[in-house]
């Protein structure tokens, strides 16, 4: 399988997204540079974390207009998966291929901790590997990750079982204490804890490689075993 | 002020005006015979901010000599961006501590994260990869308003800065004691990574090269910044600092990106960052070293604000800018490396065979002096030194014992100071694993870091507890180092030598002078015994307000190494059953 | 040149976390007569003078200097000035 | 119940880095006509009537609402609303 990791200017865990590929995973990874126009030759692209364009303005506001997204959003529109953590939710919410959008953690200072989460939803393409109301550590880092969306919206994610994770207790005065949600088709997941910091017992707990794990037998399942 | 209005040199001479940009008397003497003649406003101005204290060191020169900076792991001493040493395998560990206490107390969010930046760009600069960073803080008690605003705000700016950088804040420490209270130290450390093959130098050499300026535009944000580090701080500091520097970490992760590819360029011949006294000091430094002159163009240099003039240029300490030669002809290597990461590169001079610094400004020569004469012949000070009167009076104080009626009371007690609580609030805030490598969290004695694809790791703390050297200055420096040395070992390291922020008051009081000098004497004499070199840092003076100095407060940032990563060991008890032991006297 | 002033501010119903904690800030200093505190942007702009001016603004605020999902924007523009 | 609208600016010479971010960003998506861009605070205060309203006012923003070292305030007081 192999995956695309998008390098905005300012993307700082790209790198770290790179190595749960391609050390955790073993499958081919390569950094594609914010200005490509084309990602349609690989298998899942992933929105790393980091400050991209400094977070300025808006987190995420920026970079939903660099070069590269217009063929991210071409891609995710046919299906492909398209994963975006913490930074990379957040551009996902800024270019409405999610829903909601994201404000200042409610104490307003940023956190960064090993966070208890709870499986949703192990039905999608990202999760399969874990059990249902699973709880896993894995860490979060951010100053915005206070989810916000209306209750018409927060209904229908209810409705749909987009809500994927959930932290066990609030952290962050997230609606609903939602940490990752997928678009109503299920191939685009925003989370803001970070599954490629939870790779290794060396690291604090391997929780997160299932969620790459999971990537990679959906993409086994859907595409290489049908005719 | 417009060029027309800036004195002359006979103005700047007859009415004393050097004094108010920090240069005395004979010093100012020294600087006309040195050029042979009264200087102009800009070379008054240049000369004041590389003789400063802070960038001249001229009152604590001579204690630095004592530490020992040799070792057999030493790849590079103190004198450059950053001190490296040796962990085999081809690879090296550069680092480096300094502080940004004066910023910090007029704007703590802005003065604790331009603080971080250039400790950062000191390490990038050598050719290093950031991997960690560290602090150490002081503070007035939390029960003042301002005193938890300056708290509070200090960790957001180390936060907001370090955060957004993507270089993990792995750990440090902080102290509340009332002698800080107006005068708040914030020093910042970082730890870089390299090959031995990519260590870079300071340096201008070779007649003709071109030097270039790469990053943020020069604006008039902190001019006079290193003459305001060298003063206590008063209620005129405010008013006397022209504009805040405000910090651009995004602007500088593209520039550490970049630099990280320069680096790799065989037609660069030099990178300094220009951190304080900005263009001035890494102008007359790169050429010092070197044994070059640079005549520098100043009409090229990216401004920001328009009709800057030449000392305002010279002396701005915006933030984010580096200062590169490149063999002539290869210029473009480095605007294609620019280029990518959105950053511009402007060709602003080139090295001269002639020792002199010699700035253009519309087609005048606006400044020339002697290099050396700027970055190397600042006069030197022996300063007088008399016995500290706490001193004398804690050695008379005979044994104490002390009686505690109620011990769990004072444990408890003693658990809520907030210089002994749990430091959770401040390194939530941090983000400490970025960079996945972080093995051993902040809360323990060292953070620990794997080195990748090695199977080995880094250990790194910092420490001092001032009180003891307040008391007893020379076994207070030697506890510093003491206490360093046993958090490496104690996470499974072999303690590999240190970096230090020597932090105290005004040292032409001889009371604080004598502090300076007989805690140096400690901690060098640990340092012998401990076989830890000291290979770079930094020194702070004039921390002290109209209520008193601060306590003498020199910062030990060790770095140490793990030769195998089942060799890390962690505070915490492990298992009930467990024997317990006390070693040690 | 034309100064743009642009204001973007929460839509009504969204929690302001910022204005929260500088309204409890305000009545610890006892300045206990503000009720509340919302929190917003306030963004100038210099705009060379261009013939659809307010149409582009517009976009812009739409774009990139909005979240229309949580906020709203007005904006002013100003007289020319040389 | 009385408004209160205050804006916070940056002080001239006072980097705005958010501002020239945000001026490139507005370049690449082809808004060339804007020269620059700063940014500041807008913050809307609900506030009972009080006597030296308007000394209050200036109180909160020297205090709070601004930070004199980099950043310079201005406000405008509404008409009193039930
Ligand atoms: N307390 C100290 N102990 C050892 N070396 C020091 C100390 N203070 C400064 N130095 C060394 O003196 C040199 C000049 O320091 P400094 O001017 O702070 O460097 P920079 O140019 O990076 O600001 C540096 O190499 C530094 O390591």
């Amino acid at each position: 399988m192999k995956f695309a990791v998008i390098v905005f200017p300012g993307s700082n865990c790209d790198n770290d997204m790179y190595y749960a590929i391609k050390e955790g995973l073993e499958e081919e990874i390569d950094k594609v540079w914010y200005t490509e126009t084309d990602v349609s030759e690989y298998d899942a692209i992933l929105l790393p974390g980091g400050f991209s364009y400094g977070d300025y303005l808006r987190s995420g506001a920026i970079a939903r207009f660099a070069p590269v997204m217009e063929s991210v959003i071409e891609e995710a529109d046919k299906g492909k998966p398209v994963l975006g953590v913490c930074n990379g939710f957040q551009v996902l919410l800024e270019a409405r291929l999610l829903p909601g959008a994201m404000q200042r953690n409610k104490d307003l200072k940023f956190i960064c901790r090993p966070t208890e989460l709870i499986v949703e939803n192990n039905q999608t393409g990202f999760t399969n590997a874990y059990e249902k109301g699973e709880s896993v550590t894995i860490p979060v880092a951010h100053g915005e990750g206070n989810y916000y969306c209306d209750k018409q919206t927060l209904k229908e994610l209810q409705r749909n079982k987009q809500i994927v994770f959930t932290y066990r207790n609030d952290i962050n005065g997230s609606t609903a204490n939602i940490a990752g949600i997928v678009n109503e088709q299920g191939n685009v997941l925003g989370m803001m804890p970070h599954p490629e910091r939870a790779t290794s017992d060396l690291l604090g707990s391997a929780d997160g490689l299932k969620l790459f794990k999971s990537m990679l037998k959906h993409w086994r399942e859907s595409y290489v075993l049908t005719p | 002020m417009s060029l027309l209005l800036e004195p002359s040199p006979q103005q700047i001479k007859d009415d004393k005006m050097y004094q108010e940009m920090g240069l005395k008397d004979e010093e100012f003497a020294m600087v006309e015979k040195i050029l042979g003649r009264a200087p102009n406003y800009t070379e008054t101005g240049v000369f004041s901010v590389m003789w400063s204290e802070h960038c001249s060191y001229k009152h604590s020169k001579v204690l630095l000599k004592k530490f020992p900076s040799k070792g057999e792991r030493v790849l590079q001493g103190p004198g450059e961006g950053a001190g490296i040493v040796d962990i085999g395998d081809g690879q090296a560990v550069a680092f480096k501590m300094e502080s940004h206490n004066h910023p910090s107390a007029i704007e703590p969010y802005q003065g604790a994260a331009t603080g971080v930046g250039g400790i950062l760009r000191d390490v990038f600069s050598m050719g290093a990869k950031p991997i960690a960073l560290m602090n150490s803080l002081r503070f007035g008690e939390l029960q003042s308003a301002r005193g938890r605003y300056l708290f509070e705000e200090v960790v957001a700016g180390i936060a907001g800065y370090g955060n957004c950088v993507g270089v993990p804040t792995v750990g440090g420490e902080v102290q509340f004691d009332p002698c800080y209270e107006g005068n708040p130290l914030m020093n910042a450390m970082c730890v870089g990574l390299i090959d031995h093959k990519d260590i870079q130098k300071g340096v201008a050499e070779g007649t003709g090269n071109t030097v270039m300026y790469v990053g943020a535009s020069t604006g008039k944000d902190g001019i006079h910044g290193a003459t305001f580090a060298s003063e206590e701080l008063s209620e005129e500091s405010e008013s006397k600092r022209p504009s805040v520097q405000v910090g651009d970490p995004f602007m500088e992760k593209l520039l550490l990106e970049a630099c990280l590819e320069l680096v790799q360029l065989d037609s660069l011949v030099g990178i300094q960052d220009m951190g304080a006294a900005g263009l001035a000091s890494s102008s007359s430094e790169m050429a010092s070293k070197a044994g070059f002159g640079i005549e520098m163009d100043l009409d090229k240099v990216p401004q920001r604000e328009k009709d800057m003039t030449p000392y305002e240029m010279m002396l701005s300490e915006s933030q984010e800018r580096m200062l590169l030669v490149v063999k002539k002809g290869h210029e473009q290597e480095v605007r294609n490396i620019c280029d990518r990461w959105g950053l511009y590169a402007a060709e602003v001079g080139r090295v001269t065979e002639e020792q002199t610094l010699r700035l253009l400004h519309q087609n005048e020569v606006v400044a020339e002096i002697p290099a050396d004469a700027l970055a190397e012949e600042a006069p030197v000070y022996h300063p007088e030194s008399t016995e500290h009167a706490a001193f004398t009076k804690n050695q008379q104080i005979k044994e104490t014992v002390f009686h505690i009626d109620d011990p769990k009371k004072t444990l408890m007690d003693l658990l809520q100071q907030p210089t002994i609580a749990s430091k959770e609030w401040i390194y939530d805030q941090y983000d400490y694993m970025v960079q996945t490598n972080t093995v051993v969290q902040p809360g323990s004695d060292a953070a620990v870091l794997r080195v990748r694809d090695k199977n080995k790791a880094l250990a790194m703390t910092t420490d001092s507890n001032s009180r003891f050297i307040y008391l007893d200055p020379e076994t207070g420096g030697k506890i510093a180092v003491a206490e360093s040395a046993r958090n490496i070992v104690c996470s499974g390291g072999v303690p590999l030598g240190l970096t230090d922020c020597l932090n105290y008051g005004n040292p032409e009081n001889p009371e604080i002078y004598w502090q300076l000098e007989k805690s140096t004497d400690g901690m060098s004499a640990a340092c012998e015994t401990l076989e830890t070199p000291v290979i770079g840092g930094n020194v702070s003076l004039y921390n002290e307000t109209k209520a008193g100095a601060v306590y003498p407060t020199p910062v030990v940032g060790m770095v140490g190494l793990i030769e195998n990563l089942e060799h890390i060991t962690t505070q915490s008890f492990k298992q009930a059953g467990d024997a317990v032991y006390v070693i040690g006297e | 040149m034309i100064k743009v002033h642009v204001y973007v501010t929460l839509k009504a119903g969204v929690l302001d976390p910022q204005g929260s904690t500088i309204t409890n800030s305000l009545h610890t200093m006892n300045y206990d007569e503000v009720q509340s505190v919302r929190t917003g942007k306030f963004i100038e702009l210099e705009v060379e003078n261009t013939k659809n001016l307010e149409q582009r603004v517009e976009e812009m605020c739409e774009k990139l200097l909005s979240n229309p999902v949580i906020e709203d924007y007005t904006y002013t523009i100003g007289e020319a000035v040389s």
